[in-house]
């Protein structure tokens, strides 16, 4: 059966990374709270792991680079994370909105 | 400090009537009886003296001018009567009955409130009494003085309605938050 | 930094002196009655609701139908009635009904009876599906036990 | 979402505590202004439990209002029945027998250990500890034993009459308090080591929910309470009522304020009251219990007489105003734990959640005293 | 063969209804909700002398959602009375209620001609599955009342009788 | 048809493992309310059945034909999924878990670091659920489980690395068997490798009540405080899950504990390793868990950061550094 | 021909299985209406992709994957949402009524480019394996080769930490 061994298989992977990416920028757009957009920043950095991990595991031939990488970038989404809603929370404080729309106020 | 001080300073802000009592028989050493006015004076002047707030309470005296005339009429009636006897015993025509005097409209009765104050070190229960006509009962809040008469002053307006002018919160504390009934009046029924 | 390390110290002997006791106890006999095959013994004063007395020579009740136990009820839980019959001294009781679910236990009517015919129950242990069983008629549960 | 939405301008948001609710002790509500687990504002709720007793006494006869006074503070019942029949003793000019008065603050004191125990387990319970709790309850339930042999009841008391006291006390309960005496103070040094010496519970309250003595004095405080915070203020040595004179004792006072004040005041109170047990009952004189004179229905002459006894809570007096009838015209009730409360509102302000529940188990709560 | 075969089948859901109620009896988790007086002799009863932990139903839940039984063990004043009456709905079914002491029966002691404050009873606000007259009363009477409510549930009575002379 | 053996295999201890976890969490809440009972000189359960054993049986029975109220207002996905998402990782971390030398289903390399993972999802269950169920006290205890977590996940992880750095490996099997023969091998008492080891395993304990929400940590569902916490709204099942989510938690807890520190299933005088000799001491840490519940009281939040951020956190530092420094010099 | 029933067929469903809780992860996370369902989508994305990680033979990375995405971001993002929760109604009034086909457009766009892409590349494995990638390997390479990135990342999320601590606190003092 064919479909079984999908999972041996590179393009399956590119393709859900893809998959991941283009939600991600549809909800990029799509949304209007930070915490929204900050979810869906999410998703893309987890379509490019997903590619590099997949490219590790097919392609490279020292298979820890993908590996490094993946950890790498979850490292900078955590810190990346925490900073947002720290900034989301000073924003809220000031705002009492985490609107996109609302904070429009630059001088403030 | 000593009652007897108390009892000067009290008397300096008007207190009406002071009292003495015999504290084995009444449980408290002082009786002052101030107008509505003088309450807050007189209260300010125990806080200063480092009382602490026991109590705050109220009396309803519906029917005490009734009683009241009803004894008197029964004073003077037995005054006639003994009167009457002594002519009779002495025998002498008893003197023609007088007509009973046409008395005007009853007093209106009183609603009194009663604030007890204590104090930590020495034994000197000084009780307040305020009165006030039924009709119109106002009395100035001492919430501002002791905190802890908010309480107090609330219940005393759950129970009977008297109103703690300047009062920050005079809503019914012990009775629901809708109630608009007093229950301890003398008239009231559910 | 030595204050630091001294509360830690005590701090967790604290803390293990008190699993002491607890483990103590853990191993002690528990001191539950229990309760439906065993029952606590109770004292003789023990209030329950009121009952009548029987009166050991004529194994009536020694009631005389006074009603001052109505009267001294606070709780107005007490119903007495009385008729006059011939050849007897005073009245008989006809209905003597206690409102169990108003009483306060206080004793004030068996205090006020004069010739003892009310005494206190044992009945500690009453529970049931019905509220109105708990509305005696005494005289009905002295007839029964006699 | 509502919660957070409704009150977003301010952060705050409003949590109701209660009516019914694990460490209110009853039908208590606390309404919490809130800003994260910080208390802006609270604002107690009273009256869940509000039953009338000042309404009942204006329709009872003055003997009929007996049993009302042993359910209103029902932990420390014996208490209330005193403070109630000293004044209208009082008031009709009652003499009462010696041994009589002997049994009361016998078995008065008795309720108050057995209230203390309560308040102890209760209160580690508010804490979160639970095997204290049934530990004290094992003492209690001796203390139950002796007071029921005596007066019938377990909890809600009505024992003492106008004039004197309903049963004698025999030999089996003088020996059973004594030994009773024996086991409590055995046991203290237990309840010490495992509760009072426990650092969780020392950094639980000390410098927690400070009351200053200030405070006290503005809304009344009384009791234990007051005695946290330096004021040596006990009715029973102010104005020494029954036969306290004779007895000696002391008054625990603990200056700091906090909740551990409190908690040790009430601690050191249950030896002091079992001091006053034992010294009774070795004073204990012969004699009636009852006094010969004392009117069926009694009618006390006009006029208004006050009464206060310390309870396990603090100064509970009792105003009466008589007309002359077989009625009180007035009677008025007051609850030390209504004054101890009404503090709270200013007390917890700034305070975090279970600080502020522990400020409030150390107040010693009794919700029907409070509402009456 | 239809009725040969549903004879038996009819039988056995009786036995799984037993089960349930076998079940349901002897796993009655009361609600921590004590509102005066007897809520005390409630404590009494769950501590080392009396404990209730025996019938497994020790387990006292703050939540409404948790509990399968009411102990309404106090006086309802009108006030609470709303309130009790949330937690009763509150709870889930099936759900018990019981009435300790005789305020939450009848109104007790606190029933006078112009009372203004309480209610007559808990049977005022909803169902009352056992009543336990006393005031308050013995932890005997609770555990009684415990095994009255089981005694209801199951249809029989697994405990002896104490009888009282 | 045919059927791989493996998946026989598996499924076996799927069923296995699930059972075990409920068997476990129904016979927890026996032995913590007879412990609870016996400290507090009481009987406990004891009229359903012998010694009171069918005790939980007629509880799962009444949980199980209880109503389930999905409150209004409630968010009914998220509150449905909640408990799941408690129970299932729980589960999932038992395969990794080897009971016996031979008892294990799934020999991971890096098995520490699957339970870890694994426990982390734990929380969010306990978040959703809570956010779910709109109910103040629900989110208030949600915000305390969290921050208590992320307080003590970090001396806990200290504290283990320090241990991956002595045994140099992170599968349990290999660090079980490291500590075979004789207590004195057991890392409790490994003092040549750090002599804050009995320490250490303190730290890890104390991290694990607090990680369980067990007494004196139980923020989460502080009764006196915040009714039933993130549970308030739950009712029959849904509330049964996450009490057997809890208790499941507990056990791996107590046989992390267990492995990394006490030998796993070593005997402690060298005699028969065995299931045996695990389960003996994983119940007496769930025996010690329990009776540290029910013998103090509850710390409050701030309380329970200050140990973690300025004694448990500094000291297994502390601890990390003596570690390493000694492993460099012997 | 491979049956269901073997370890290989089992893996292969549950690869879709995980491959389906990703996609609806994502799609959960983008569209859904409040907040913090948003974040239960993502969190659910975030496992599938464990899983997908597990299948490219890194379980490491995988439970690395659950245990700071899932344990940690995704519990961050829920608590920020409780802070801030209250704007989530206004998210059903929509900007502009273009901006969501356009979005779906331009994405789908994307995707298909990119998923073009790579089905049309023909992807050319390695000649030879350094080594199998195994933990052991991943962890010398990071103190070896990758050791400057590995310091700087910790500074990095120090200086995260410190930065989200400095914000926070700002806003309490007002």
């Amino acid at each position: 059966m064919y479909i079984l061994v999908l999972s041996n298989n590179l393009q399956t992977y590119l393709v859900i990374g893809a998959l991941l990416f283009g939600i991600g920028i549809y909800g990029m757009v799509q949304r209007q709270t930070f915490i929204g957009m900050l979810i869906s920043a999410e998703l893309i950095l987890s379509g490019a792991s997903l590619n590099f991990m997949a490219f590790n595991r097919f392609l490279a031939p020292d298979p820890t680079v993908g590996q490094v990488f993946t950890l790498f970038i979850m490292a900078i989404a955590a810190a990346e994370a925490a900073i947002a809603l720290s900034i989301i929370i000073a924003v809220y404080r000031n705002y009492k909105s985490i609107d996109t729309e609302d904070v429009v106020d630059l001088q403030g | 400090m000593n009652c007897a001080a108390i009892k000067q300073k009290l008397s300096a802000v008007g207190a009406e009537a002071i009292s003495e009592t015999e504290y084995d028989r009444k449980g408290f050493a002082l009786d002052v009886q101030v107008a509505p006015e003088q309450l807050v004076a007189a209260v300010s002047v125990l806080d200063a003296e480092g009382f602490f707030i026991e109590a705050v309470t109220g009396v309803d005296w519906l029917g005490e001018q009734a009683a009241l005339r009803k004894e008197a009429e029964a004073k003077v009636a037995a005054e006639a009567k003994a009167k009457a006897d002594a002519a009779t015993a002495a025998g002498e025509e008893p003197p023609p009955a007088e007509p009973v005097a046409e008395q005007g409209e009853l007093p209106e009765d009183a609603l009194e409130a009663v604030y007890d104050f204590n104090h930590y070190e020495s034994l000197c229960r000084v009780t307040i009494r305020t009165r006030m006509p039924r009709s119109k009962p106002e009395v100035p809040t001492i919430s501002q003085i002791y905190p802890g008469a908010n309480w107090h002053e609330r219940e005393t307006h759950d129970f009977f309605g008297i109103k703690f002018v300047g009062h920050p919160y005079l809503v019914p504390l012990l009775l629901p938050e809708d109630a608009d009934f007093h229950p301890l009046l003398k008239d009231f029924r559910p | 930094m030595i204050d630091y390390l001294r509360e830690i110290i005590s701090g967790t002997w604290s803390l293990f002196v008190g699993l002491g006791i607890t483990i103590r106890y853990f191993f002690q006999p528990v001191v539950t009655v229990q309760y439906p095959y065993q029952t606590l013994p109770m004292t003789p004063r023990f209030r329950g609701h009121i009952e009548l007395v029987k009166d050991e020579e004529t194994g009536e009740t020694k009631c005389i139908v006074c009603g001052m136990c109505q009267k001294a009820c606070p709780s107005n839980c007490i119903t007495v009635n009385g008729e006059k019959r011939e050849g007897v001294k005073g009245k008989v009781l006809t209905e003597y009904t206690l409102d169990f679910t108003k009483c306060s236990l206080c004793g004030l009517c068996v205090e006020s009876c004069t010739p003892k015919a009310i005494t206190f129950s044992k009945d500690y242990n009453l529970a049931g599906v019905k509220k109105e069983a708990y509305i005696f008629d005494l005289k009905k549960r002295l007839e029964a036990k006699n | 979402m509502s919660a957070f939405a409704e009150s977003e301008a301010n952060e705050t948001f409003v949590l109701n505590l209660g009516p019914q609710h694990p460490a209110t002790h009853g039908v208590l509500r606390v309404k919490l202004t809130m800003d994260g687990e910080y208390i802006v504002e609270a604002e107690p709720v009273l009256g869940y439990i509000h039953r009338m007793h000042e309404k009942m006494g204006e329709n009872r006869t003055w003997a009929q209002f007996l049993p009302n006074t042993g359910r209103m503070d029902y932990l420390h019942a014996l208490a209330f029945n005193h403070g109630y029949v000293s004044v209208v003793e009082r008031a009709a000019g009652i003499e009462v027998p010696e041994r009589a008065e002997y049994l009361r603050v016998i078995t008065s004191e008795l309720n108050r250990v057995s209230s203390h125990l309560l308040w102890f387990g209760a209160f580690i319970l508010d804490l979160g500890g639970f095997s204290p709790l049934l530990y004290a309850f094992d003492d209690r339930e001796h203390i139950l034993d002796l007071l029921e042999s005596v007066t019938g009841s377990r909890l809600t008391y009505c024992y003492f009459r106008f004039g004197g006291v309903y049963n004698d006390i025999d030999d089996n309960f003088v020996a059973g308090a004594r030994a009773f005496i024996k086991r409590l103070r055995d046991r203290m040094p237990m309840y010490h080591n495992l509760v009072t010496k426990n650092i969780i519970l020392m950094k639980r309250l000390q410098e927690v929910g400070p009351i200053s003595a200030e405070m006290c004095r503005k809304y009344g405080a009384t009791g234990p309470v007051c005695r946290g915070s330096g004021i040596n203020f006990d009715v029973r040595k102010h104005e020494p009522y029954s036969i306290y004179p004779e007895m000696d004792f002391e008054v625990p006072v603990y200056e700091q304020g906090d909740s551990m004040a409190r908690y040790m005041v009430r601690m050191d109170e249950i030896e002091q009251s079992l001091r006053i047990v034992e010294q009774a009952l070795d004073k204990l004189p012969e004699g009636p219990v009852m006094a010969e004179k004392v009117p069926k229905i009694i009618k006390p002459p006009k006029g208004d007489y006050y009464h206060a006894v310390e309870t396990a809570r603090g100064s509970f007096g009792v105003r009466v105003v008589s007309d002359g009838s077989n009625t009180p015209y007035r009677l008025k009730l007051r609850s030390p734990t209504f004054s101890n409360l009404s503090l709270y509102g200013e007390a917890c302000r700034g305070m975090l959640l279970p600080d502020a529940l522990a400020l409030m188990g150390s107040l010693d709560l009794v919700i029907p005293e409070i509402d009456r | 063969m239809g009725t040969q075969n549903l004879q038996p089948a009819i039988v056995q859901f009786a036995q799984l209804d037993k089960l349930l109620a076998l079940g349901r009896a002897n796993s009655l988790w009361p609600m921590t909700f004590g509102l005066a007086c007897c809520a005390i002799e409630m404590m009494a009863t769950g501590a080392s002398r009396f404990d209730l932990a025996r019938f497994g139903a020790e387990v006292f839940r703050p939540s409404p959602r948790q509990c399968d039984v009411m102990i309404v063990a106090g006086t309802i004043s009108k006030k609470m009375a709303a309130a009790v009456e949330t937690l009763y709905d509150q709870m889930p079914e099936p759900k018990w209620v019981i009435a300790m002491g005789n305020c939450a029966i009848s109104g007790g002691p606190f029933v006078f001609d112009g009372q203004y404050g309480i209610v007559e009873g808990a049977d005022k606000l909803f169902p009352v599955d056992v009543f336990i007259p006393g005031c308050p009363p013995r932890p005997e009477a609770l555990i009684e009342g415990i095994l009255e409510l089981e005694e209801k549930v199951t249809g029989s009575r697994r405990w002896p009788r104490v009888e009282v002379g | 048809m045919y059927v791989d053996p493996e998946i026989i295999r598996l499924l076996a201890f799927l069923v296995g493992v699930i059972a075990f976890a409920a068997l476990n969490a129904a016979y927890l809440v026996w032995l913590e309310r007879k412990e609870a009972a016996h400290i507090q000189r009481r009987i406990g359960p004891k009229e359903v059945g012998p010694f009171g054993l069918f005790q939980p049986l007629v509880d799962g029975i009444k949980l199980m034909t209880k109503q389930l109220i999905v409150p209004a207002g409630v968010d009914p996905v998220l509150f449905k999924i909640a408990p799941i998402l408690v129970m299932v990782p729980a589960i999932m971390s038992f395969v990794t878990i080897p009971f016996g030398e031979t008892l294990v289903a799934r020999n991971l390399d890096i098995g520490l670091l699957a339970i870890f993972a694994f426990a982390s999802v734990n929380v969010l269950g306990l978040l959703l659920g809570a956010w779910g169920s709109r109910n103040k006290y629900a989110v208030i205890s949600a915000a305390r489980v969290v921050s208590q977590n992320v307080a003590y996940e970090i001396p806990m992880l200290v504290t283990v690395v320090t241990l991956v750095m002595i045994t140099g490996t992170m599968n349990l099997h290999t660090i079980v068997l490291q500590q075979q023969g004789g207590f004195w091998h057991w890392n409790i008492f490994n003092l040549s490798a750090s002599p804050l080891m009995p320490v250490a395993f303190l730290i890890f304990f104390v991290c694990m009540l607090a990680e369980t929400n067990r007494a004196p940590f139980d923020m989460a569902e502080a009764e006196s405080e915040l009714v039933a916490g993130a549970f308030t709204e739950y009712s029959g099942m849904g509330f049964g899950v996450f009490f057997m989510g809890e208790y499941a938690n507990i056990v791996i807890g107590a046989s992390m504990a267990t492995i990394l520190f006490l030998g796993g299933w070593d005997c402690p005088l060298g005699l028969f390793p065995g299931v045996l000799w695990f389960l003996i001491k994983m119940y007496f840490l769930i025996f010690t868990v329990i009776w540290i519940r029910w013998t103090f009281p509850r710390t409050t939040f701030y309380g329970l950061l200050n140990l973690s951020w300025k004694i448990l956190i500094p000291i297994s530092f502390f601890n990390l550094i003596l570690t390493s420094a000694m492993l460099k010099v012997f | 021909m491979v049956s269901l029933l073997t370890v290989e067929g089992l893996s292969g469903l549950l690869f879709f299985g995980f491959i389906g809780i990703t996609l609806a992860g994502a799609i959960i996370a983008t569209s859904a209406r409040s907040l913090i369902r948003s974040v239960a989508g993502l969190a659910l994305c975030f496992l599938g992709v464990a899983g997908l990680y597990y299948y490219l033979n890194s379980p490491f990375v995988a439970l690395m994957q659950i245990l700071i995405y899932v344990g940690a971001v995704c519990v961050t993002i829920i608590f920020a949402v409780m802070l801030a929760e209250s704007s989530e109604l206004k998210q059903i009034t929509s900007r502009n009524g273009l901006v969501g086909p356009l979005a779906f457009l331009a994405s789908g766009i994307l995707v298909f480019a990119l998923a073009g892409l790579a089905l049309k590349t023909e992807w050319r494995p390695a000649l030879c394996m350094v080594n199998r990638g195994t933990v052991e390997n991943l962890g010398q390479s990071l103190l070896t080769t990758y050791s400057m990135s590995f310091e700087l990342i910790s500074v990095v999320l120090l200086v995260a930490v410190v930065g989200s601590l400095v914000l926070a606190r700002a806003g309490r003092d007002k």
